[in-house]
């Protein structure tokens, strides 16, 4: 061997003594020119802008499920599909708020079905007026957001606790005041329904409450990326502490989020009503698992502070698809479920080594 | 003589059963810097958290430019002008670096758009901050969009102690700023410190690299089991009596 | 008339979607079988949906919705609640034939029509027996029902049922609970000592019997929301050391486990209904339509076609029609 | 005012100028003493021991209810309740391992479920014998706990998804085994019904289910305090990258996890065999909330690395004392609900109360 | 001569496009300690981390007593011999003192107890882990059952670097180890890096202090964007010598 003081060198840099220095291009640059091939180049983009892959994700099941049963890429079905989503996926919009602080929410169909009835049955029985009533539906999803919000920021409870109890408290709530009985379309206000009427766009046909959750979307998907509010949120959910010592008022925001999140269920409520053509209280009986499930597979992470609203429309979409999809090729129940299952997981594994490559 | 810009009376904090800070008191005056050394433990961090909100103080009092202050939150002291890199950085990981200086306080666009839309200044807040970070001569880091949580630990603390610098009003308290940074880098942050005593600021800078201290320092407040051993200057004492205070192996005449 | 725009231009073969309340329930999945293989034998393809959970409206609209957009001649639907009736309604615009199961929906005419039990008559055929079996004894009541986080209508028909066939005044009849705790039934005194949920299973069901037995140990009647509930309150009774031939144990359902149970003295009497036969029934009137035949007709007096109910038991009580438990398991399901 | 120079002192050490040092005892010496009072004595010792605060609200809620109903506080009402609790709880001690390690499982009932049916099915049809049926159901619960481990490891997939997808996947495996069918006592071996036999105590009477259910206590509270594979799980949960550079195999520890977990849950699944009576595809409905719940109330973080199974044991039986309790004093069925979700909160709050309380 | 008890050639490390180490080579001789410096994000941590398992090198291949080895896990080269403090420190927050320093070497009961039941020793491992600490001479820390999260910033890294020093067999790395102490608590560890040499092993030692440096390493590598700008020594140049190679400003003859 050589001698010790005499063995070392750096690879390319100018070394004092060793073996002589390599010339040209570095080592790395090498590598990374043998590796830049197109696929690594698309790859790239992919890592660059975090919606595609789902997105991509959500064409490939369209197209595999079209190719299945013709039926399928029709405009008439993937309206429904849209139509299908829309409660799911606004009501998946204050679960991403809520997730990407760190936080989780159980309460979200609770408190959906609770501002649903109030707005039904104040308007069917106690004779208010459509946009009264739907105020009133606002001011109760405002309301148990604010519950939730307190409890979470002044009793410092963890959030799943906090609305494994408000679903209960909610949903009792509910029960108690309806009896379990519906209120149909024709009892409630034009305002109330409003929701459920058709759009024709070409051969497309969505409704208003489509519509109103694509306006959720826009709105949060503003406020998270372009305001101080929507950073403040982010950097919460990363880091409360950090956030706290920066000087953000850590409890202000948290509150805020929950309030916003009540707010968006009491919209996605007033869409279900349109939707379902009565507001009963057992429907969405999946609401907490599905917005949660949109969230996830959009990107989302459940210990806070990365993720975005796209996401889980793309989310939300995706799992639609699959359910659909496995519906018209006449999957049966049973075999439906078990597929639904492992579409899940593969697509979450796709999107994962898409965005898990680098280089 | 001036009324000291920053002021603390009998400061006390325990934990549970550790006492952190046991009736501390200390002045900063405008256009100084005060050094506060002492040896792992001392309570040097727990000091300045009770002085700037992080935490608060089991009893004493604190009074800035003289009025009685009550920080409930590091919120309120910044908002008084008191600008803190903690030891732990107090970064949000996922954010970029621009949105991590500019955190709290963002700045929205002109016109409608910021005032009624809210909406931020993303490009305006991107230019700022490189123009901080390039003040600090930090070269390595070039693109404000990366996250934080991408760079190294030295250039993390860079972000920080940019974050202070570009808002500190009135005391800007540094604690470890340069334990991370290279030769190069902790030259910049003394220089740093330099100008902002300049800008007429009181600066208070925690550090263990006793060089540091005596190169930038006015006056030095030894820390010592969670008491003030006493304050000292570079000229009054040498690194050694420095360092024998810290540890106990030279007491100060009362 | 079936849908002339998608359906018979796509194939020969007629779709029928059978969606049921959940796929959990034995019932619901006797269901299923006994459309799957009437279907085979009918010619009619039958595509199994389902809601989530029992009371899963929304998953219904949405099986209701993909069975339009697939192009199919008809629906058999037990529904989840008055939330799907909307979607049914938009069905039978679309052109298909909906048939309801087991469930009749609020109203009647929101199908084309129901096959289906009297759930309340089911329940009251217990009810009476269970009164004349007591013999003017005072009765001390312990009820087990379904859910308590959702209001479904087969749980306060069977329940309020049976409490109608004991004689005793059940207040609102779509509510469980809220009648008087004690008073008289038409043999003599009685005492509901509580209102537990099961989910309709036979831990819920023990857990249910075994909080009721804290609360009073004179109970001497159980009505159970269904078979493997009162399994579970027998399992109780056993464990706190009393013996189940003391206590009248009465379900609905009927399934052959259930007739099996009546017979091993498990259970003392049970309403049967007949889940395939109405998946049976419907399959065919849906063939019936979509090739141009007659629509069937509800029963007499009643706005569905009533597969009917029959009470099992092998202790028959005087004025209650019943059959034994050999003849129900001849005609049992699952 | 002073001079700039010598203003400075500090508290009580020797300065160079200034005020004079204050004799004898410090400040915070003072202070302390002040605090020392028998109550904040209390409150340290329950800081030192995190389980005494939930096993206080239980002894409380016990306390409570017994009041209200002579007949809470009797030795068969606890027997019971503590039966009542033994397949809840042993399923949650499975979902401790899993929270520990910041994971989640949502397939937790689906695969007792799967288990229990493949014990009694291939018993009751296929004639196996009494252990050989047993050993299959176990074999069974850990080949899919096995399955989850995989995809967490090495697919590197979130818990949450992963099991969200299991949970479908098992769910639907179940149902077309069993057709929905369950199967009963009599058909089933000796062996498998022995969980649900009694065993007296004095005036309790506890199951030998019930014992199981202690038995996994006391190993997975062994496993996780005394063993290196315990240590190895709260720092894999704590912070697993960390774990990873201090050499830790994680992949190996989440792996053991899951098929401990799924051993576990194939346990429960005798245990309920022996509690129901039978053998039921549609048992232990709420089986995932109710661990989870259970896990939490008890005190473990959901983001990992901090808990422990006596937790939450005392979490899931607090829970069934507030529902048994609730009934027992004639509260209604919505009531109760409600209730319950109130004193869910509550319990937690002063759970926290007692805990954050230091000094 | 001797064979290097480690030695890397042509260590490559890419991430995404940002380059971390562009063809590296080194060598470490037992009972040698050899400095690495450098600016912040020179490469430092990235070349430790390639030799220690914790990064798999893209390109290049490492030498372990001169047999080509390949760590696919940090466990791996701690099994080899090799015992780091990374800069990240890698404790486990909840754990207490003694569960970090055993973390996954822990040590079981003697008898049937530990072979059966496997049960750890906790009283020993307590112990032994008090001794280690004070061996360091961080006085502050006194008991070893309380979380590590508890403790200040220096208190931690002391932690860690107790856990290597008691450790290493072949190769201690040590990741800016003084960054957070204090002059006492550094001056020790610069002692037990001498120790350690003593006991005839090899230590890497990565720091921003120069003077902790000059006093202690034989061999100083200087990293620069990524690459090795040489490889000096204290004798062979000045501080301001190797200051000016790790920033450019002077370049080594090739
Ligand atoms: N949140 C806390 N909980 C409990 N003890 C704490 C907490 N914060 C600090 N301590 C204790 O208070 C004492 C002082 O800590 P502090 O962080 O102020 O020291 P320091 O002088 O900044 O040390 P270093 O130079 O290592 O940063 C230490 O003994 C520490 O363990
Ligand atoms: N996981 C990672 N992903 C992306 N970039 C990384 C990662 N780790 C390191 N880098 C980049 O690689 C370069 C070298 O980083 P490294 O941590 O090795 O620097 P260093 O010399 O240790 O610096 P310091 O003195 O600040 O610790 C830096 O530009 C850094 O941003
Ligand atoms: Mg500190
Ligand atoms: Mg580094």
């Amino acid at each position: 061997m050589t001698d010790t003081r005499t063995s070392i060198s750096g690879g390319s840099g100018p070394a004092r003594t060793g073996p002589p220095a390599r010339p040209g291009p570095s080592a790395a640059d090498e590598l990374a020119r043998r590796r830049s091939s197109p696929a690594q180049r698309v790859q790239h983009l992919l890592h660059g802008h975090p919606a595609i892959s789902p997105a991509l994700i959500l064409v490939l099941t369209v197209v595999v499920f079209a190719s299945l049963n013709p039926r399928f890429g029709e405009p008439q079905t993937i309206s429904l599909m849209v139509q299908q989503t829309a409660v799911v996926a606004a009501l998946a919009v204050g679960q991403t708020l809520i997730i990407l602080t760190a936080g989780i929410d159980l309460s979200v169909g609770a408190v959906a079905i609770l501002s649903m009835m109030l707005m039904a049955k104040t308007a069917s029985e106690n004779g208010l007026s459509g946009p009264v009533a739907l105020l009133l539906g606002l001011v109760a999803g405002i309301a148990a957001g604010a519950l939730n919000g307190f409890l979470v920021t002044r009793l410092k409870l963890p959030p799943f606790i906090v609305t494994l109890g408000t679903l209960s408290v909610f949903t009792a709530m509910a029960l108690l005041y309806t009896g379990g009985r519906s209120v149909q379309q024709v009892a409630m206000p034009d305002l109330l329904n409003w929701t459920g009427e058709i759009i024709r766009v070409g051969d497309f046909r969505i409704t208003t409450g489509v519509l109103i959750t694509a306006a959720i979307y826009l709105v949060a998907g503003f406020a998270l990326s372009q305001t101080a509010w929507g950073r403040h949120v982010y950097a919460v959910g990363d880091d409360a502490e950090a956030s706290r010592l920066a000087g953000i008022r850590v409890n202000r925001v948290l509150f805020s989020v929950y309030v916003a999140a009540g707010l968006i269920y009491a919209l996605a409520a007033w869409v279900l009503i349109g939707r379902a053509g009565a507001a009963s209280p057992n429907a969405i009986a999946g609401a907490n698992l599905d917005s949660i499930t949109a969230v996830v597979i959009g990107g989302t992470s459940l210990f806070g502070g990365r993720g975005a609203v796209l996401g889980t429309l793309l989310g939300a979409l995706i799992v639609q698809a699959f359910t659909t999809g496995l519906s018209l090729a006449g999957v049966d129940d049973q075999y439906r479920l078990l597929a639904v299952g492992v579409l899940v997981i593969l697509a979450v594994s796709v999107d994962q080594w898409i965005r898990k490559v680098r280089a | 003589m001036t009324t000291p810009v920053l002021s603390a009376r009998g400061l006390v904090k325990t934990f549970g059963r550790v006492v952190g800070l046991d009736g501390v008191d200390l002045d900063l005056h405008r256009g100084e810097v005060l050094a506060v050394i002492g040896d792992n433990g001392a309570g040097k961090s727990t000091l300045i958290k009770t002085l700037t909100g992080a935490l608060a103080p089991d009893a004493g009092e604190i009074r800035l430019d003289g009025e009685l202050v009550s920080f409930k939150r590091p919120q309120d002291a910044r908002e008084a002008g008191i600008e803190t890199v903690y030891q732990t950085l107090a970064v949000a990981p996922a954010l970029d670096i621009a949105s991590n200086l500019y955190l709290a306080r963002e700045e929205r666009r002109p016109g409608v758009l910021g005032s009624v839309l809210r909406m931020l200044d993303k490009k305006g807040m991107r230019d700022r901050a490189q123009q901080s970070v390039q003040e600090l001569g930090i070269s390595t880091i070039q693109n404000m969009a990366v996250p934080v949580e991408s760079l190294s630990g030295g250039q993390r603390q860079a972000v920080a102690v940019a974050r202070a610098a570009a808002f500190g009003s009135k005391v800007v308290v540094l604690d470890e700023p340069t334990a991370a940074l290279g030769v190069k880098e902790s030259g910049q942050v003394l220089r740093l410190v330099e100008q902002l005593r300049e800008r007429n600021l009181g600066v208070i800078l925690i550090s263990h690299n006793m060089p540091h201290v005596w190169e930038v320092a006015d006056r030095i407040h030894v820390q010592r089991l969670g008491r003030c051993a006493g304050v000292i200057t570079p000229e009054s004492h040498s690194m050694t009596d420095g360092v024998a205070i810290m540890t106990g192996a030279m007491a100060l005449p009362a | 008339g079936c849908g002339g725009d998608s359906s018979a231009s796509d194939s020969d073969e007629i779709a029928v979607s059978l969606i049921t309340k959940d796929s959990l329930n034995p019932f619901f999945v006797s269901m299923q079988e006994g459309a799957k293989k009437a279907g085979e034998a009918e010619g009619v393809d039958i595509t199994i949906a389902a809601g989530a959970e029992d009371g899963d409206e929304e998953g219904q609209i949405q099986a209701i919705e993909n069975a339009v957009a697939q192009g199919q001649d008809g629906i058999l639907i037990t529904p989840n609640g008055p939330g799907v009736n909307p979607a049914i309604e938009k069905a039978r615009d679309n052109g298909l034939y909906v048939i309801a199961l087991d469930t009749p929906p609020e109203p009647a005419e929101t199908v084309d029509i129901t096959f289906a039990t009297d759930n309340f008559a089911a329940g009251e055929l217990i009810g009476e027996w269970t009164a004349a079996q007591l013999d003017g004894e005072k009765a001390t009541i312990a009820l087990l029902d379904l859910f308590n986080d959702k209001i479904v209508s087969v749980d306060y028909n069977r329940d309020q049922g049976f409490l109608t066939g004991m004689g005793i005044d059940t207040a609102d009849p779509e509510k469980n609970g809220d009648e008087a705790s004690s008073g008289s039934y038409s043999g003599g005194d009685y005492e509901i000592v509580c209102n537990e949920p099961t989910n309709g299973a036979e831990d819920g069901g023990r857990t249910a019997m075994e909080t009721c037995l804290s609360t009073s140990d004179d109970i001497n009647v159980v009505y159970t929301i269904n078979e493997p509930a009162a399994y579970g309150a027998e399992a109780a009774l056993k464990a706190a050391g009393i013996d189940p031939k003391d206590v009248l144990i009465v379900s609905v359902d009927g399934g052959c486990q259930g007739v099996q149970a009546v017979a091993d003295g498990i259970i003392d009497a049970t309403s049967q209904q007949y889940p395939v036969r109405m998946a049976e029934e419907g399959v065919t009137a849906i063939k019936e339509i979509a090739t141009g035949g007659e629509a069937p007709e509800p029963t007499d007096g009643k706005d569905f076609f009533d597969t009917g109910v029959e009470l099992v038991t092998d202790t028959p009580a005087d004025g209650v029609e019943s059959i034994d438990t050999a003849a129900a398991s001849e005609i049992c399901w699952g």
